[in-house]
């Protein structure tokens, strides 16, 4: 195909040949469309060659669901035997040089699951199920996207692959499998005690206290994750309560409703919020 | 605008006709909050459970918008909490209008649009409900008493 | 021929100049506001289509302005994410289904019928019908845009996120209608064009002497009647699920959300080549006029368009390489996609070889072509490069797509068009364009098109997602974002120019001759613009360049009647005169059933019993339409 | 009869075969998965044969016709030979790739 660009500058040599050229430029057409079926049928049996080899293979050593919800990412770490499974969000931590198999699920509209530095992308559609293969050669935090348009805040549906040592990545996964810390200082626990009154605990989850929502991301150790509202902000005690006062303005269209707060109660739902390592 | 209760509506409720009852988008809203604070826990559906169904055509304290956004805001006897801290007052008009329509028996010109869920009932797009759901006055709950 | 009855008049009586006072009374349209409703002259109704679809460019390039200001810098506050939604959706639709396809067919209800040499599209009711609903469905969704009830779920609309759940309100509804209205036009001009160039070709116009640019609109046409009824199936369902409760697309009731990408995909891919076929079509006529010679390999042109189009139906699962499928099932669409490189590759090798072989002379039609030669290679490159499935899982929905389908979309067909303008306007209007000025338009449209959507390669490459209203800014991003959106103003600029340049030059450019490229095909045998009855006898066509044969006056045949609208039928393979056949006189009964379809098809985004007690009035109007009025056009 | 029936295989049978290998091809990996037998290559392997049959069929027939009848069957036959070539990538394809493969 590359041929075609170098006839192209060629072309507009004047051409003052006479008719009986006619049967060489037959051959000169006719082998220049043989070039490009061959050029072709190679590039597609490369192809094919390439996509025999990215394909998931039959067992991986540890398997993550992962559930495309408008807009964040629901995550689910199975349990096995006395292990039990916990859930995040908008992170995921897998071990290096391990096969990680991600298997997705839409829950409302299509998504699709898109780290770039790790695999190619896969769509998340409701009613089916498909899987992808993740697997990290270096430690490093990679971050991924939404790739399918999938409504208002397409554009913050961010999530971050955090692949470290294996040792690293057992004592990231026994930390979340704990319930969450009881609030240690005042504030933390008058938080507590307003976000089981206030209308948070309908939504979310934060395992060992009544609050089991489920429409909302499971806030068991929410400030152990680097972000919130899936990669928009870092996790601060600064920026929780921002979301916490108005999440309508900072990511608008989204989920969570505003929820009419006093200052005081804002100050200690963020700060117990901080508090959830 | 005095209508028999406190907590008056937003002034916009009146300025624009009525738009908690006539907006889809409002309607909309009610939908998600219905969901989001937890109705569907003891209302189910629409059809009842823990508390009254809307749909069997009877209501405790009447249909009308300020009854329910009453009831609603302030709770009521065995066991309907109290919501005017955990929502705006907007929040329960948009609610109030969504769970009227649940319940409507004649069609509305708007509905909110229907979930891409198992159908237990008619969408409330397809409204009246009681040409396909016509279950008869249903029993109260013995918790819930006499009807007022 | 049959017998004459008495009072007829025959064509063979008058000498020139009182034939073309006989036939101009009789096709010409009365002048004023209800002659211009009720006209079904193809020349007119092609103009006012064309005039409608450049109005459709501007608005949706406005659009394009509008997004590059929002992407000009990181979490930018210009415009929110639901006006963007709204945007970037209306862009996609109204260029796709109220420019490109509506352009194409425009150009081709103007040039085929005088380039195969006959009098009037085969039916012109139904031709000015399919512009009437045409334009009420752009204004319906121009209309909801304003009112901020414009589309937000993209321009395929994918479910659920188009779906009663996701897409409250009427938004998508209006967007379904407004693909039945497109759709509609659509196929009835495709039916039209069929017809016409099957059934009333000049005598002696046969296959092989057919004009490749009606070659490239007859099988555009097989592909409008082939792949239109699967997006009205799809969007059918989706209104229906949306109002009526059905649950094609719900999963949850045994319905499939993939459903609605293997219809909407049926239909979407092979429209990328409704869009191109017509494109092939007009490069192919400017490269045989400014080489003086004729195109290289008609044969193979010929054989590259039909394989084009069969083949454009089978790859419509390489948009939906990410969604789950099976992969030896998506390496079938990978073969598909990569064969058709093969007659795109016979296409431009004979175009080449044209050039190479005549000599050429660079006015601004050829210019465009030189233009669309450059960028359809490099869109056909990065095209291969798509239809893999490995490398399309990495670029899939970036910004990488997004430069791919501009230079197919804008290298394959707008730069041919704005060349196929420049070469057709003298014909259009009877004045030339401003040549100067042409070569300022086309120098600012390609460098300005090279400069922006050149480096949303690299943007797709490096990670950026499309339709995303706005990004962080510590993506790597930014830098070429605020290029892209500096490029686009000179790309705008480009195309002010042009506007200026058509709106001036229709006024005020200097008059054109009959045929002032020296070109060879039937359309220049006629003044500029063309009398209401486009040739005073009818042509007679012995070779692929009849004004080359015949430089001086054409042979034409003669028999037909003066007193009534009449033209040739002739048949299929060898274009022989088989009847003659009268075509229909001015009628406002389209304008009539065409505002009962509308307000029928509006009303039913409100209630489905529009469709009931809309029928009403269409069986009226139709009725209306075809009721016989007892004119000489209605004898047999 | 036969001869002017057999000039248009050229055109029919390929792009035919060619569009009933496409469609099988999206079913027909499912069943491979779960069974052992390459469906999907067999049949894939049978409409090469047949097209590769109708276009040598065309071929042998094409001569000795009116210039315009000529045009439509040389057409056909150039047709076909793109949709063989669209084939025989798909049945390099059977070859390559795993059914189960998602």
């Amino acid at each position: 195909m590359v041929v075609l660009g170098l006839a192209l500058l060629r072309r507009r040599r004047p051409a003052a040949e006479d008719a009986n050229s006619e049967e060489r430029l037959t051959t000169a057409v006719s082998a220049a469309v043989a070039a490009t079926v061959v050029i072709i049928a190679g590039l597609t049996i490369a192809s094919f060659y390439t996509t025999r080899s990215i394909g998931v293979p039959k067992s991986a050593a540890l398997t993550i669901t992962v559930r495309g919800q408008q807009w964040w990412w629901q995550v689910f770490y199975a349990g096995s035997g006395a292990t039990s499974g916990f859930q995040t969000a908008n992170e995921i931590h897998i071990p290096v040089r391990t096969d990680v198999q991600i298997r997705l699920e839409g829950a409302d509209v299509i998504h699709s699951f898109w780290v770039p530095s790790l695999a190619g992308k896969q769509d998340l559609i409701p009613g089916r199920s498909s899987s992808l293969l993740l697997r990290a050669e270096k430690p490093g935090v990679y971050r991924g996207q939404c790739a399918e348009f999938c409504g208002l805040q397409h554009s913050h549906m961010a999530i971050l692959v955090i692949a470290e040592a294996p040792a690293d990545y057992e004592r990231w996964a026994a930390s979340q499998r704990e319930d969450a810390m009881v609030p240690a200082d005042m504030d933390a626990a008058a938080g507590q005690v307003a976000f089981l009154a206030k209308p948070c605990a309908a939504c979310h989850t934060v395992r060992g206290t009544a609050a089991n929502g489920t429409s909302g991301p499971d806030l068991t150790h929410i400030s152990a994750r680097q972000t919130i509202g899936a990669g928009l902000l870092e996790t601060t005690r600064g920026s929780l309560a921002a979301w916490i006062a108005d999440p309508q303005t900072l990511k608008p269209g989204n989920n969570m409703p505003m929820v009419p707060l006093t200052s005081v109660e804002l100050q200690n739902i963020s700060a117990y919020m901080e508090s959830l390592k | 605008m005095s209508n028999g209760i406190s907590g008056t509506p937003p002034e916009s409720y009146f300025a624009l006709g009525k738009p908690y009852e006539a907006d889809a988008y409002n309607l909309s809203q009610g939908k998600r909050l219905y969901a989001w604070f937890g109705c569907g826990i003891c209302h189910g559906d629409g059809r009842g459970g823990i508390g009254p169904s809307f749909l069997d055509g009877w209501w405790l304290y009447g249909p009308e918008m300020v009854s329910i956004v009453a009831s609603i805001r302030d709770g009521r006897p065995h066991g309907m909490p109290a919501f005017r801290d955990r929502m705006t007052i907007e929040q329960i008009w948009q609610l109030a209008g969504y769970v009227q329509t649940i319940g409507s028996y004649t069609p509305k010109v708007v509905a909110p649009s229907r979930n891409d869920e198992k159908q237990s009932r008619p969408a409330e797009n397809r409204g009246p409900a009681i040409i396909l759901f016509d279950v008869g006055p249903a029993a109260v709950h013995p918790d819930q008493g006499p009807s007022p | 021929m049959t017998r004459r009855a008495v009072g007829e008049l025959y064509d063979t009586a008058f000498n020139a100049a009182v034939l073309d006072r006989r036939l101009a009374s009789i096709w010409s349209t009365p002048p004023g506001l209800w002659g211009a409703l009720s006209t079904v002259d193809h020349k007119i109704i092609g103009r006012r289509y064309i005039t409608t679809a450049f109005v459709f460019l501007a608005l949706g390039g406005l659009l394009s302005l509008l997004m590059r200001l929002q992407l000009a810098q990181p979490e930018a506050r210009f415009i929110g994410p639901d006006r963007y939604n709204q945007i970037f959706t209306m862009h996609g639709t109204n260029m796709m289904f109220l420019f490109a396809v509506p352009v194409m067919q425009a150009m081709a209800i103007y040039l085929v019928p005088l380039m195969v040499g006959t009098r009037n599209i085969a039916f012109p009711r139904l031709n000015a019908f399919s512009y009437w609903i045409y334009l009420a469905g752009g204004l319906l969704l121009w209309v909801a845009f304003v009112l901020d009830t414009g589309p937000d779920i993209g321009w395929f609309a994918y479910v659920p996120l188009s779906g009663p759940q996701y897409a409250a309100g009427k938004r998508a509804d209006i967007w379904a209608q407004m693909i039945t209205f497109t759709e509609v036009s659509a196929l009835a001009v495709a039916v039209e064009i069929v017809v016409t160039v099957f059934k009333q070709r000049a005598p002696g116009m046969s296959l092989d002497r057919i004009p490749l640019f009606v070659w490239s609109m007859l099988v555009t046409s097989f592909l409008v009647i082939l792949a239109m009824p699967a997006i009205m199936v799809a969007s059918t369902a989706l209104i229906l699920d949306r109002l009526v409760g059905t649950h094609f697309f719900n999963p949850a009731e045994g319905g499939d959300v993939l459903l609605w990408q293997h219809l909407f995909w049926f239909f979407g891919h092979p429209e990328v080549y409704i869009v191109f076929l017509p494109a092939v079509g007009m490069v192919s006529t400017i490269v045989a006029t400014f080489t003086r010679r004729p195109v290289f390999g008609y044969l193979g042109m010929v054989m590259a368009l039909i394989a084009t189009a069969v083949l454009s139906f089978g790859l419509w699962v390489h948009h939906m390489f990410v969604a789950g499928l099976p992969r030896l099932g998506e390496s079938f669409f990978t073969a598909s996609s990569m064969a058709i490189a093969v007659p795109a590759g016979v296409q431009i090798f004979c175009w080449l070889a044209t050039m190479w072989a005549g000599r050429p002379i660079f006015k601004t039609p050829f210019l465009f072509v030189i233009g669309f030669v450059v960028i359809f290679v490099i869109g056909g490159l990065t095209g291969v490069m798509v239809a893999s499935v490995p490398f399309d899982t990495q670029v899939h929905d970036t910004y990488f797509v997004v430069a791919h389908f501009h230079y197919v979309l804008v290298g394959g067909a707008v730069f041919p068009l704005l060349g196929a303008i420049y070469y057709w306007f003298p014909k259009l209007t009877g004045r030339m364009m401003s040549e100067p000025l042409g070569r300022w338009v086309f120098g600012l449209i390609f460098a300005g098109f090279n400069l922006t959507f050149f480096p949303m390669h690299i943007l797709g490459l490096r990670g950026m997602p499309r339709r995303i209203y706005t990004y962080q800014p510590e993506m790597p991003w930014s830098g070429l974002n605020i290029f892209i959106s500096l490029s686009a103003i000179i790309l705008a600029i480009g195309f002010l120019l042009f506007f200026i340049d058509a709106i001036r030059s229709a006024k005020s450019g200097p008059v054109a001759s009959g045929n002032p490229w020296g070109a060879t095909t039937l359309e220049w045998a006629t003044s500029s613009p063309p009398p209401p009855y486009n040739f005073a006898r009818l042509p007679v066509v012995g070779s692929l360049k009849p004004l080359t044969d015949h430089p001086g006056a054409l042979p034409v045949a003669s028999g037909l009647r003066v007193d009534r609208r009449e033209l040739l039928v002739s048949s299929v393979v060898q274009a022989l005169p088989e009847a003659r056949e009268p075509s229909s006189e001015d009628s406002i009964w389209p304008l009539w059933a065409a505002l009962a379809t509308t307000a029928t098809l509006i009303w039913s985004i409100f209630t489905p019993w529009a469709v009931v007690w809309g029928s009403i009035p269409i069986a009226v109007a139709l009725i209306g339409w075809f009721w016989p009025k007892g004119v000489p056009e209605d004898e047999s | 009869m036969t001869n002017s029936w057999l000039r248009y295989t050229g055109f029919i049978v390929p792009p035919l075969a060619w569009a009933l290998s496409t469609q099988l091809g999206q079913i027909t990996p499912y069943i491979d998965c779960r069974q052992t037998i390459p469906w999907t290559a067999a049949v894939c392997g049978i409409l090469l044969v047949a097209s590769i049959a109708g276009v040598a069929a065309s071929w042998a027939t094409s001569t000795g016709l009116v210039k315009s009848k000529r045009f439509v069957v040389d057409t056909g036959f150039l047709i076909a030979l793109a949709f063989v070539f669209a084939l025989s990538l798909q049945e390099a394809a059977t070859m390559l790739l795993d059914s189960c493969q998602r």
